[in-house]
């Protein structure tokens, strides 16, 4: 199997473990990730806002160069950038019109061939594989957490339920993990805040953080780089404002999918990047051997 | 040649829809080309494609047929059967090399009253572009062999 | 040699602003057949049509020409016309100068030519029109209603007040439908058994009705005025002639652990059982499913303790054949099920409950016998949350449409609430209040004002449990968006109005047409609100789109007033516009081969077989007849047949072929 | 086929059938039709590869009929034809035992069930050179495509032999013959000519049991069996249905799915 692969900028930068995580365990998996070459900016968080032609113009380019590659799928782990590239690709497709106007702009043919996956839509088919490769099952309740882009708008993504979405849990599963039962999984986690208001971060993240860990969660396992960063790299703000409010700190580390495969697969905690989160990653003995890993 | 090329569009409608939707928009006074002719059948599966052929040998540039959209048709599913015959008609006419870029093929209801006014002068445009339908006036001017 | 007389109407200057109609009169004029043709201001107007009339018997018209407005505005009045001038009605064309060319285009020459145009086609047309008779019809004066809720009830009993026969068929073991369920009803707040129930007994006692209970409509043939209708009568295993409604036997049913449908579930009940007390009839059934014996083979209590030996284990599904002249469809409505909203628990949680098993919990005869109590543990809860337009008008749950009711039933429900928990704290989420109707917004301001019901425009985000409470997420979009929080006790979803489960199957076998969400369809959205497009059926209640009390009482009565009006005829007289198999000399009698391809190809069943005998009685061919009662006049079949067989009157093959022909 | 004239002579004997319709040796090899009403009659029939020509249209014809029970040499063609008879109501179910290929006998098909369960196991019956021959039509462009068949059609001297040896076409006053309205010209004219062709195609979609009949009986060789195999396989692609497989009357034309699938209409 051979993919296209598009970190994105928080892949390079805040979340490099997401980026280390994904690629040993695809390259675990066999799965052949080519990067797409000379890639830009997806035009997150700002783009869109400001202008429109250009949040058309940046995904369009990244896949027109992936499709000049040979590619016919692009793997996009960012939940922000899978969502922009298939905004942008759903609407080159409903307004062919448009295309032309954005080939001129970009310079290069568009033909809309090329596919968005993220990690989560390549995990759960490759879910057979992973609980044959299984060497470690990962026994401990887990929370799964999708966020908001994951799975919205629906009418762009199309992706999962949208209200109640199942692929994670189902991925989590296939190595013997606990998925719990919980009503936060797509709650918002605060995203682009997590510069410009923590306060508002520290009260969604002390929700969602709280929430999991009242039913049973040992850990938060995530798939994209801004709940990431909101629930590990804001965790002292969450927790004072959890003791502020008459609520219980925690220290629950908070794992990208691709760690949890990675630990399962019996990858090394270094190379899944596991030493870089700011809350340490201290899970409870379980029956298996490697599942105690204290990094 | 200077005049411009006024092509003679003939247009069979089912009463219920189409019909009805190019009355609305004669209510709703929105202006189409003139070259349109229509003829009014109860519904989409009353048009025998023997009178298509016959409208081109009388000299029609286009052709338009209309009627209900599917699910909406007045008896139910007349229209669901003019559908399939065309579907099959369609691939006939190409198939003996006839153009049928001259025949549109329209859903058109009682409540779309500009898009029966679009449709005209969209076909009125394009069968202007493509001219003449001389293929077939050619043959209709040749003599008993 | 045809003798066609052409009138051309300018409309005031509707027409004339831009066609010549004195040249489209003068050029009208001298095509051949053509002998006798003039302009005139208003042709619809008396004098103009006394024109028409002093034409035809002067020069001796055998056909018409009107070049006017659509002819779905005035070719019914000037066929009649005609038809008073002595001319056979359908001898007259209507042109369409108005809406197809004075109105769409520009004023020149193209336009005139184009009207011109259009006057020679159906001067083509005429010439080969044929006198045509109307078709005579005898009817069947019995009215079948289907459903019988309060719609159902109201349309039977209108109709045989009118002095016809009714069949009452309603699916369940009795009738009443949804409205047997509601505690109170909005705007008086006047229990709703308390008003249903002697309509109820009404139907039930009225000589004219014949009440067909746990049954359902399975087959509809025929036409108008002779419609057969197989009804398929559900085996109650209780003869019900001989059951007096004692009840002995559903109290000593040993199994009482079934969740009981009426109740919404909130109750439990036996497996021979009565829907509710007031049930009519009055006479139990066994549910075959839970029952003990059926199960086991074991058991048979029922049949012990019956004091008349009515129980019949061994009865079975019956069917019975009705002659019927019309049928009213009131099969009204469901409730979309908390199940589909995966935001508020999948319906996982109990106390998130729908606003049909809130009204149980109301209703003084309801599970709690009136008291308000959250079914997961019996309590009284001190906060309850309802939010109105669960699903409704949210394309995401497929329900674009507003549910009407739920706005009205909410403030009741808030407001019962509040009657019977004295200081509990009640919540509305609401998008709009829509409150139309009689005494509806006094309604909804008293609950808000009186009866101190908060109301919070926003939506709920989710639901979910913590700490035995229930956090019910939305936001106040009247606060700038804020997002609100309420811990509850008890929430309550307004879910929306939904088409029967099986109305798109129903509409099936009865040849009528449904909306995308389920709905029946009306003739039309406003003037023909209680028919169908199929003759002789029409519509009541929720069935046809989500109503409320009063409304699906009103379009009840609408639906039998037309009822009575199509019985106050013993013949009904249909436009002549059908198809006909031809008939030729012999030996040939018909162009039909008797290929049949026709068959399906009608959307009527109007097809039948028929055999042409010689005079020994000897079969000589088979060949293909259209049952003018049954035929719509679509033409689907003509455009089907191979040999032109079948031709249709009024679109026949000769008069399009002309119209084409002279294009 | 050693045991033909035998098996012939014993269904005629025995008084199962009263004619069969079969072939015989004609002129040059050749095959020709031959009907067999007694047992010395049925001497000369044969069964091979040279018996192409489709029988079928004889099961209707009154003359025939007239005879009595028959029974009809078939190959798949003949017994789509049979088979779409019955469903078209033209020939009872019952009526006419159908003989196949079997080895070195025939074996007797005697109701539309039996035929249903042979044919399912027939290929489509178009030879690979008019295959060959349809793929170059459809690859040529539209001008391409009028070019070939306004020329081919210049020779139709409408003789109706195409109409004639179609066994599918068998009304008794065809509409080429209706004259109320004169729907098609009289004459051979090129109107009239791609009129009547684009009728006899558009009658046959769905109905064509692609025997290529008449493509062998056009006098003047156009290659008119081209044009109904189109629309056969027109309706094939497209709704999924195919001519003389069932008795049920499932004809493609006269019913419909609601999701029917076309790209064309606005």
């Amino acid at each position: 199997m051979r993919i296209g692969y598009y970190p994105g900028c928080s892949l390079l930068g805040s979340s490099r473990e997401f980026d280390e995580s994904t690629r040993a365990v695809l390259k675990a998996l066999d799965v052949e990730l080519v990067e797409v070459p000379d890639w830009n900016c997806c035009g997150a968080s700002s783009a869109h806002v400001l202008d429109h032609e250009l949040s058309l113009a940046l995904p369009a380019r990244i896949m027109a160069l992936a499709e000049a590659a040979g590619l016919d799928e692009i793997l996009a782990p960012c939940a922000a950038c899978s969502n922009r590239l298939l905004t942008a690709r759903q609407e080159l497709s409903n307004h062919p019109e448009k295309r032309a106007e954005i080939e001129t702009a970009i310079g290069m043919p568009y033909a809309g061939r090329v596919r968005i996956v993220n990690v989560l839509e390549v995990l759960d088919r490759l879910k057979d594989r992973i609980a044959e490769k299984c060497v470690a099952s990962f026994q401990h309740s887990v929370a799964c957490y999708y966020g908001c882009l994951l799975v919205r708008p629906p009418r762009v993504v199309d992706f999962d339920r949208p209200e109640d979405p199942q692929s994670l849990d189902r991925v989590m599963a296939s190595v013997g993990a606990n998925p719990i039962d919980w009503p936060f999984k797509t709650e918002c986690c605060g995203a682009a805040f997590s510069m410009t208001r923590t306060d508002i971060v520290a009260k969604l993240g002390a929700k969602i953080l709280s929430g999991a860990v009242k039913r049973g969660a040992e850990a938060l396992i995530v798939a994209c780089p801004m709940c990431h960063s909101n629930l590990d790299l804001r965790r002292d703000a969450i927790n004072a404002h959890l003791k502020a409010n008459g609520g219980q700190p925690s220290d629950v580390p908070v794992l990208f999918v691709t760690q949890v495969i990675g630990l399962a697969l019996g990858i090394d905690p270094k190379t899944l990047g596991l030493q870089r989160h700011l809350v340490s990653v201290q899970l409870p003995k379980a029956e298996s051997a490697t599942a105690g890993t204290t990094v | 040649m200077n005049e411009r090329f006024e092509p003679k569009i003939t247009a069979f409608v089912c009463n219920w829809c189409t019909y009805a939707g190019a009355d609305l928009t004669g209510t709703s006074r929105i202006k189409y080309a003139s070259n349109v002719r229509i003829i009014r059948v109860p519904c989409t599966g009353r048009i025998d494609f023997m009178l298509i052929l016959k409208a081109f040998e009388r000299g029609s540039d286009g052709v338009i047929v209309s009627g209900c959209h599917p699910n909406d048709c007045h008896y139910t599913s007349g229209n669901y059967h003019a559908r399939r015959r065309w579907m099959v008609f369609k691939e006939q006419l190409e198939f003996m090399g006839v153009d049928t870029d001259r025949i549109t093929f329209s859903w058109v209801s009682a409540a779309e009253g500009a898009k029966w006014a679009e449709l005209v002068n969209d076909v009125t445009a394009k069968i202007r572009a493509l001219g003449p339908h001389e293929a077939f006036h050619a043959l209709a001017g040749q003599g008993i062999n | 040699m045809s003798r066609i007389g052409i009138f051309i109407c300018h409309c005031g200057e509707n027409i004339s602003a831009t066609v010549d109609c004195a040249r489209v009169a003068e050029e009208s004029g001298r095509l051949p057949g053509v002998v006798h043709s003039v302009d005139y201001k208003y042709m619809c107007s008396d004098p103009g049509q006394r024109m028409i009339q002093e034409a035809i018997r002067e020069h001796r018209l055998d056909g018409v020409v009107v070049a006017a407005c659509s002819p779905r505005m005035h070719e019914a009045t000037f066929r009649r016309t005609v038809s008073e001038a002595g001319l056979n009605p359908y001898q007259c064309e209507v042109a369409n100068l108005r809406e197809h060319c004075s109105w769409v285009h520009e004023k020149g020459e193209s336009t005139t030519q184009k009207a011109i145009d259009l006057v020679r086609l159906l001067v083509e047309k005429v010439k080969r029109n044929k006198p045509l008779l109307p078709i005579q019809v005898p009817i069947t004066k019995t009215a079948l209603v289907v459903g019988g809720g309060v719609a159902g009830i109201q349309a039977a009993i209108d109709i045989a007040n009118a002095g016809h026969k009714v069949v009452l068929v309603e699916k369940s073991p009795s009738i009443g439908g949804h409205m047997s369920q509601l505690s109170e009803t909005f705007p008086t707040l006047d229990c709703s058994q308390c008003i249903l129930t002697p309509r109820m007994v009404e139907a039930a006692q009225h000589p004219n009705i014949e009440l067909m209970t746990y049954s359902e409509v399975e087959k509809v043939e025929g036409f108008i005025g002779n419609f057969k209708v197989t009804v398929r009568k559900k085996a109650r295993k209780v003869d019900e002639k001989l059951c007096t409604g004692c009840g002995l036997c559903t109290q000593k049913c040993p199994n009482k652990k079934i969740p009981d449908a009426f109740n919404e579930g909130l109750g439990k009940r036996g497996a021979i059982y009565v829907p509710f007390p007031q049930a009519v009839p009055n006479k139990p059934v066994i549910d075959t499913v839970n029952c003990t014996f059926f199960k086991t083979g074991k058991c048979k209590v029922c049949e012990k303790v019956c004091p008349t030996n009515a129980i019949r284990f061994e009865q079975e599904d019956s069917h019975v054949t009705l002659d019927i002249g019309a049928i009213v469809l009131a099969t009204g409505f469901q409730l979309m099920k908390t199940e589909a909203f995966p935001e508020y628990g999948y319906g996982q949680h109990k106390d998130i409950i729908d606003g049909m098993q809130f009204e149980r919990l109301a209703s003084a005869s309801g599970p709690t016998l009136g008291a308000i109590q959250r079914p997961s543990d019996g309590k009284e809860p001190g906060t309850i949350v309802f939010i109105a337009c669960s699903g409704s008008r949210d394309r995401a749950k497929g329900v674009p449409y507003c549910s009407k009711i739920c706005c009205m039933y909410t403030a009741k429900h808030a407001m019962l609430y509040k009657h019977k928990v004295h200081g509990g704290k009640a919540y509305v989420f609401y998008m709009d209040i829509r409150a139309a109707g009689k005494a509806y917004d006094e309604f909804t301001r008293r609950a808000i004002e009186e009866d101190e019901v908060s109301y919070i425009r926003g939506r709920v985000s989710r639901i979910y449990e913590e700490d035995g409470q229930l956090v019910v997420k939305g936001v106040d979009t009247l606060l700038g968006g804020m997002p609100v929080e309420i811990k509850a006790d008890m929430v309550v979803l307004a879910t929306a109005v939904q088409a029967q489960e099986d109305s798109r199957a129903l509409a099936q076998t009865l040849h009528v047409s449904y909306d995308s969400y389920g709905f029946f369809a009306e003739a039309h959205p406003k003037l023909r609100p209680v028919e169908t497009n199929t003759a002789g059926i029409f519509l009541a209640g929720a069935c046809q789109a989500p109503r409320d009390i009063p409304e699906t009482v009103a379009q009840a009565s609408g639906a039998a007033a037309k009822v009575a009006g199509l019985f106050s005829k013993d013949e009904l007289t249909r436009e002549p516009i059908v198809a006909v198999v031809n008939r030729q000399a012999p030996p040939l009698f018909s162009t039909c081969v008797g290929c049949f391809l026709c068959q399906s190809a009608c959307p009527y069943s109007a097809i039948e077989s028929e055999e042409i005998k010689n005079r020994a009685g000897e079969v000589i061919r088979t060949v293909a007849r259209v049952n003018p009662g049954l035929c719509q006049g679509c033409g689907t079949c003509v455009a089907t047949c191979r040999t032109k067989a079948i031709d249709l009157q009024g679109y026949s093959n000769e008069q399009l072929f002309a119209e084409v022909m002279a294009l | 086929m050693a045991d033909l004239v035998s098996q012939a002579k014993e269904l005629l004997d025995s008084g199962a059938v009263q004619v069969i319709i079969g072939y015989a040796a004609g002129t040059n090899g050749t095959r020709r039709p031959h009907v067999a009403r007694s047992a010395a009659q049925a001497a000369c029939l044969v069964f091979d590869e040279g018996c192409v020509q489709n029988l079928a249209s004889y099961l209707v014809k009154p003359e025939v009929k007239r005879f009595g029970k028959a029974a009809i040499l078939a190959r798949t063609a003949t017994a789509r034809a049979a088979l779409q008879l019955m469903a078209e109501r033209q020939i009872a179910d019952g009526s006419v035992r159908i003989l196949v290929e079997a080895g070195d006998s025939v074996a007797v098909l005697d109701s539309a069930e039996a035929l249903e369960a042979h044919l399912a196991l027939q290929a489509e019956g178009i030879s690979a050179k008019d295959r060959e021959l349809l793929e170059r039509l459809r690859a040529m462009t539209h001008a391409e495509r009028w070019a070939f068949w306004q020329k081919e059609l210049a020779r139709c001297v409408k003789c109706y032999a195409c109409r004639n040896s179609c066994p599918m076409c068998y009304c008794e006053r065809c509409t080429m013959d209706c004259n109320r309205p004169q729907w098609v010209p009289v004459p051979s004219h090129a109107v009239g000519n791609l009129e009547y062709h684009t009728v006899r195609a558009m009658h046959l979609a769905g109905r064509c049991v692609e025997c290529g009949e008449c493509g062998r009986a056009c006098p003047v060789g156009i290659p008119v069996h081209l044009m109904t195999f189109h629309a056969e396989d027109s309706v094939r692609r497209q709704f999924g249905s195919e001519a003389g497989r069932t008795a049920k009357l499932d004809y493609a034309l006269s019913t419909f799915k609601p999701d029917d699938k076309e790209t064309f209409i606005r």
